[in-house]
């Protein structure tokens, strides 16, 4: 048979494979930055309830009177750990625009310490992006000894472009125990590695 | 099915096992076993690839008859609720990756270079290696029924966190082994890709090709595009729960549901690349025995490429009771509302092409005749599960399984089945037992609908899926619905004894082994020998 | 002929019967859920309309065209116009469907405001309901015995679709329901009330109802949570407000009257008798029945020997559960007295005999943060 | 361009001449397409969300 058709026709194979080579990598690179693409989406569009994890700066905008909103607070502690969260406030009316702060009360009932944070969830998930937290105790982990406890600040804002139709918002805070180094980020540095 | 053997006295051997393979004129490399374990020849590993299928297809159907047999009638009677899960999860993991998609795999390792007169794939070592990756895979994975803890136990998807954290020991293994699955897809799909590109018979253009070849093409495109997803997925899946990481928990920062996303972004393609092959198979197999060009080519290349892409926007219809915003609910109403358009159109394409033909029916015909009205009934319950609201009541209920099984049992295994009728003389050089074909084709089209209609009723009436017990209003539509399984069970050892008949002999065929078949296969002799265009055909485009 | 009709119309009314009932989707009690029914009769009639044409067309050309009737092929193979056609027929009809489903899409996401709020929490295998801001929260297990699943006693008429206290509910006013979960994801849902919704641990969902009519509502979990995913059933039962008002005002007394129990010394035998209701609707169906547990998801209780060495290794585990593992934590699910009972049970029986009673006022302490 | 345009939206929408299509294969470039099909499916994805968020106004 012609010695130049197949080579050509061996030249294209390893062409083809060359690029379907590329376009795999490529997918690969593109699986993986699903997730911090995952993130920002849902930080920016409030997807899923999710707050922003960093103190926001206050945006500086007079009350809207015309509308109170009900703010709601609900507390959980997940399983194995045994603290108890509360707090006085269970629910508050206001305008958005206009700042708050509640107080929560950590409570290792434990005979140990223990180091946890409280995972935020907002519902509807609309008005995750309207909250604004200025100070928030959800930040970061929480350490408290056997009996300790502990009482943080909740500072927030609705701001005043919350849609219409919102009326109450709920915001659950859940407890997690951190034993080891759970955020995703750190431990993609060091695997398995104690905080 | 090792065609390129003389017929004859070595022909009763062939089916007897790989082991007992004797050596042939053509071959002189290494024999018996090692000779199936190192060949590099096209239709060899198409071979592989189909029995390696049909013996998946039965495990996996041996692990559905015990699911049907517990939901026989009301109560715990034969497996625990643990078992039960096991066997749901493997049957479902076993179709998908160990039966449907290799079944396609060896269809296309077979027909591929012959349909487009190529001398054997582009990388025939690799396309070994892709292979017998597959039996370690599944070896893998079949090994979890017997680890403590059980196997896999949390449904094909495998939702977090109920398989990471609160997964059974054996997840790893079950990892390890859709890693390798994975592989061997992504390696598949690569040698699929560079053989349709470059090996065409010279004179051959893209829009002459057979559209079996098409449709490949197109899936291929899609594993490569889908197949690393589910990789990071699962590997995502393996940090979570060996190296502390949280990507899908929440007490780490991470989100159960974007493991939702990220497996529905692969999983509905994933869906597509088991049921385009299909659409090429029928549509190779209808204007033949309709003896009358395809209607509609270009229009059957355009909504195959269109369901492509269309498919990597609609994964969130799989998750409309999550919590989704309105926006994103609307959405993904549309384009999965979209995706029924150039469906539709490939269903009206093939009611035209038989629209004043020449009609016989053959057991090929006949399959992919059930495949065309089954696969419209699944698609029609896939329109109504597609409307948003009209979801919050079907989702996950026994309305989707019938879905999903309407589309792939008689959809793809249908598919794969006409494809096995129609080719099989080509392979083995004697056409299949009419009568037995026709035995086997009844039974199976009345077993589908009664194990997959009553399951319409059964989910709309409100029976959840998944659930290894009911409360009684349930009870009379499974016991239809396992009587039907047992049925459709059964009628498939015909087909093994259909197959194993048409290997050891019966009616001659000729090359050209159906009257209106006019692809490229069929001017090789009947068997095909073991090599075949080695000096590529004379391409004269007969459609245009 | 009398009796061919009587046949017809019983058989007509039969059919009817078990048309509304059993075969179909319910059409439920609330606007939502008779616009859904509408919408999903809809789209079945339309797929029905199209099915007939295009099944139509495909067994005419099977019949007309067999080369048995001595048919010969054509050649034809194109015709823009035909498939313009049928391309943009089905694009209008998508659009016809797609204007009343965005329409009760957006009905379905009112978030005007609420008149009751509900916390709803999956944990495996059970639902736990709290009303915001009125201190009443309970938890609703499968009530269907054991003995019916094993076929050992006739089933019952709710088999599996019965619980031990239903979510109440009241008629006319709007709830918000709020869903999360402990462990892994649930699904809530009934079909009556046209609710579905997923309980994503660590997050929170909502959805909303109106019940228009009283009555009992059955569903179940719809999302696959592990073994006992067909065992956590779905009850509310809807009533006139009044009615609710009282219902709320007597679980807020019984709550008291739980949390005087607290205070005083119990005998052994007493906790006893309380720990096995506890034990049988809470700890059975991991634990089994006679202890043994399913190794090595679920430890074996009877004979545990660290469990029995170390009472507050046992009680910590009861009350704050295992993470990462199906022990959930029942610090907020169960109460002091019924903590003391169950821990109590489980340290005297099936051969445990240790003899101690745990005492409510004992737990009490490690629950509660005055 | 305006015919790779058209051709490209032909696809989409799935019909197409006969004598177009092999026009097309015969003369056009594979790379064109594609990079105009990319394009036209993200205008389409633009598209739906458009119609999706003015629906949910």
């Amino acid at each position: 048979m012609d010695r130049q058709f197949l080579e050509g026709r061996r030249r294209g194979v390893r062409r083809t494979v060359a690029r379907t080579l590329v376009a795999l990598v490529l997918m690969g690179c593109f699986a993986i930055a699903l997730v911090p693409l995952y993130d920002v989406f849902c930080e920016v569009t409030g997807l899923n309830g999710k707050t922003a994890s960093r103190a926001q700066a206050l945006s500086a905008q007079s009350a809207d009177q015309t509308r109170l909103v009900t703010m709601q607070f609900i507390t959980r502690s997940s399983s194995g750990l045994p603290w108890a969260l509360t707090t006085e406030t269970r629910q508050l009316r206001l305008h958005p625009g206009q700042s708050a702060e509640v107080s929560f009360t950590f409570h290792n009932l434990g005979n140990r310490p223990y180091v946890a944070r409280a995972v935020p969830s907002v519902s509807p998930s609309e008005a995750s992006v309207h909250l604004r937290k200025l100070a928030c105790f959800c930040f970061e982990n929480q350490r408290l000894a056997a009996g300790e406890r502990f009482e943080a600040p909740l500072v927030f804002q609705l701001t005043r472009d919350l849609p219409e139709d919102v009326k109450t918002v709920t915001l659950v805070y859940t407890l997690y125990e951190q034993q080891v180094s759970l955020s995703r980020h750190s431990a993609m540095q060091r695997p398995g590695g104690e905080t | 099915m090792a065609s390129h053997l003389p017929t004859g006295s070595s022909a009763s051997q062939q089916q007897s096992g790989a082991a007992e393979m004797t050596s042939d004129t053509h071959h002189s490399g290494p024999t018996g076993l090692m000779r199936w374990l190192l060949t590099t020849n096209h239709k060899e590993i198409g071979t592989l690839y189909l029995l390696f299928s049909l013996a998946m297809f039965f495990i996996g159907g041996l692990f559905a008859m015990v699911v049907r047999a517990e939901l026989f009638q009301p109560g715990l009677q034969l497996v625990q609720p643990e078992f039960f899960n096991q066997m749901t999860t493997m049957h479902g993991l076993i179709m998908v990756f160990g039966a449907v998609m290799p079944a396609f795999v060896g269809l296309a390792n077979w027909m591929v270079p012959l349909q487009i007169g190529a001398p054997d794939m582009a990388l025939p070592r690799l396309n070994n290696f892709s292979f017998w990756l597959l039996p370690v895979a599944f070896t893998m994975l079949l090994a979890t029924l017997v680890m403590p803890g059980g196997a896999p136990n949390f449904g094909w998807t495998f939702y977090a966190p109920l398989s990471t954290t609160y997964a059974p020991p054996s997840t790893t293994f079950f990892i390890f082994s859709l890693h390798l699955a994975g592989i061997s897809s992504i390696l598949g799909a690569i040698n699929i890709i560079a053989t349709i590109l470059n090996l065409r018979a010279p004179g051959m253009r893209m829009m002459d090709m057979p559209l079996f070849v098409w449709t490949w093409l197109i899936t291929a495109f899609l594993l490569i595009a889908v197949m690393p997803v589910l990789a990071g997925v699962i590997t995502m899946m393996l940090l979570d729960i060996h190296f502390g990481t949280s990507f899908f928990n929440a007490a780490g920062g991470g989100d159960p549901v974007l493991f939702q996303h990220l497996f529905w972004f692969f999983g509905h393609p994933e869906v597509y690349i088991m049921i385009l092959p299909a659409f090429g198979i029928v549509s190779v197999i209808i204007p033949t025995f309709a003896r009358k060009r395809l209607f509609g080519y270009a229009s059957m290349v355009y909504a195959t490429a269109s369901i492509a892409i269309l498919s990597f926007l609609v994964w969130a219809h799989h998750m409309f009771v999550v919590g989704l915003p309105l926006t994103a609910e609307l959405f993904f109403m549309y384009s999965t509302m979209l995706i029924s358009v150039p469906t539709g159109v490939k269903v009206f394409n093939w009611i035209t092409t038989l629209f004043r033909g020449s009609l016989t029916f053959e057991p090929p015909m006949l399959f992919a005749l059930a495949f065309v009205v089954l696969f419209t009934i699944g698609g029609f319950s896939g329109l109504m599960l597609a409307i948003s609201p009209a979801d919050f009541q079907y989702h996950d209920t026994y309305f989707v399984v019938a879905h999903f099984h309407y589309v792939l049992v008689p959809g793809a295994v249908f598919a794969i089945m006409a494809a096995v009728y129609y080719w099989l003389p080509k392979w083995t050089g004697h056409y299949p037992h009419l009568r037995l074909s026709q035995w086997h084709f009844w039974l199976s089209v009345v077993g589908v609908n009664l194990t997959f209609f009553p399951m319409h009723f059964a989910g709309l009436a409100g029976m959840p899926r998944r659930i290894p017990d009911y409360s009684l209003q349930f009870a009379d539509f499974n016991m239809i619905t396992s009587i039907g399984g047992f049925l459709f069970g059964l009628s498939q050892l015909l087909f093994v004894l259909v197959v194993v008949l048409c290997v050891r002999g019966g009616r001659k065929a000729p090359a050209q082994a159906w009257e209106g078949a006019e692809d490229l296969e069929w001017t090789v002799p009947s068997p095909a020998p073991l090599h075949t265009f080695e000096t590529p055909p004379d391409f004269t485009p007969y459609r245009h | 002929m009398r009796l061919v009709w009587t046949v017809g119309l019983v058989s007509a009314g039969l059919s009817s019967k078990v048309l509304a009932n059993q075969w179909n989707m319910p059409v439920g009690v609330t606007d939502v859920s008779r616009e859904i029914h509408s919408l999903h009769m809809i789209i079945f009639w339309i797929c029905v309309a199209i099915g007939v044409v295009v099944f139509g067309a495909l067994f005419y050309s099977l019949f007309r065209y067999r080369r048995s009737r001595g048919a010969r092929a054509s050649n034809f193979h194109e015709h823009t116009t035909l498939e313009i056609v049928w391309t943009v027929v089905p694009l209008l009809i998508l659009v016809a469907m797609a204007i009343p489903a965005t329409a009760t899409l957006k009905k379905m996401y009112d978030t005007s405001e609420a008149d009751l709020d509900v916390m709803i929490t999956g944990q495996q295998w059970r639902w736990r309901y709290s009303y915001l801001g009125e201190e009443v929260a309970f938890t609703s297990n499968l009530a269907t015995p054991r003995s019916q699943v094993e076929g050992k006693s006739a089933k019952s008429e709710n088999y599996l679709l019965e619980v031990d206290e239903p979510l109440v509910l009241p008629v006319g006013q709007k709830v918000r329901l709020l869903m999360t979960s402990d462990d892994v994801i649930h699904s809530w849902w009934v079909p009556d009330l046209a609710v579905k919704q997923d309980a994503v641990p660590g997050f929170v969902n909502e959805n909303w109802v109106r019940i228009n009519e009283p009555g009992i509502y059955r569903g179940q979990c719809a999302e696959l949570c592990g073994k006992d995913h067909a065992f956590m059933p779905v009850v509310v039962k809807a009533v006139e407000p009044p009615e609710f008002e009282s219902w709320l005002a007597q679980r807020k007394e019984a709550a008291a009257q739980a949390a005087l129990g607290v205070d005083r010394e119990w005998a052994l035998e007493e906790l006893m008798t309380r720990g096995e209701q506890v034990y049988a609707t809470i700890c059975a169906s991991c634990h089994m029945p006679d202890g043994q547990g399913s190794p090595p998801a679920f430890p074996a209780l009877a004979g545990n020997q660290t469990m029995l060495d170390d009472a507050d290794y046992h009680i910590e585990t009861v009350i704050n559960g295992v993470s990462g593992s199906a022990m959930p934590a029942f610090r907020s699910t169960l109460n002091a007295v019924e903590l003391a009972a169950v821990i109590t049970y489980e340290r005297n029986a099936w051969g445990n005999d240790t003899g101690e009673a745990i005492q409510p006022a004992r737990i009490a302490e490690l629950i509660d943060s005055p | 361009m305006w015919r790779v345009i058209q051709s490209v939206l032909a696809a989409f929408f799935g019909v197409q001449k006969e004598s177009r299509r092999t026009e097309d294969f015969t003369h056009g470039r594979g790379f064109v397409f594609i990079v105009v099909g990319l394009v036209m499916a993200a205008l389409l994805v633009g598209l739906l969300v458009l119609v999706a968020s003015l629906a949910a106004e």
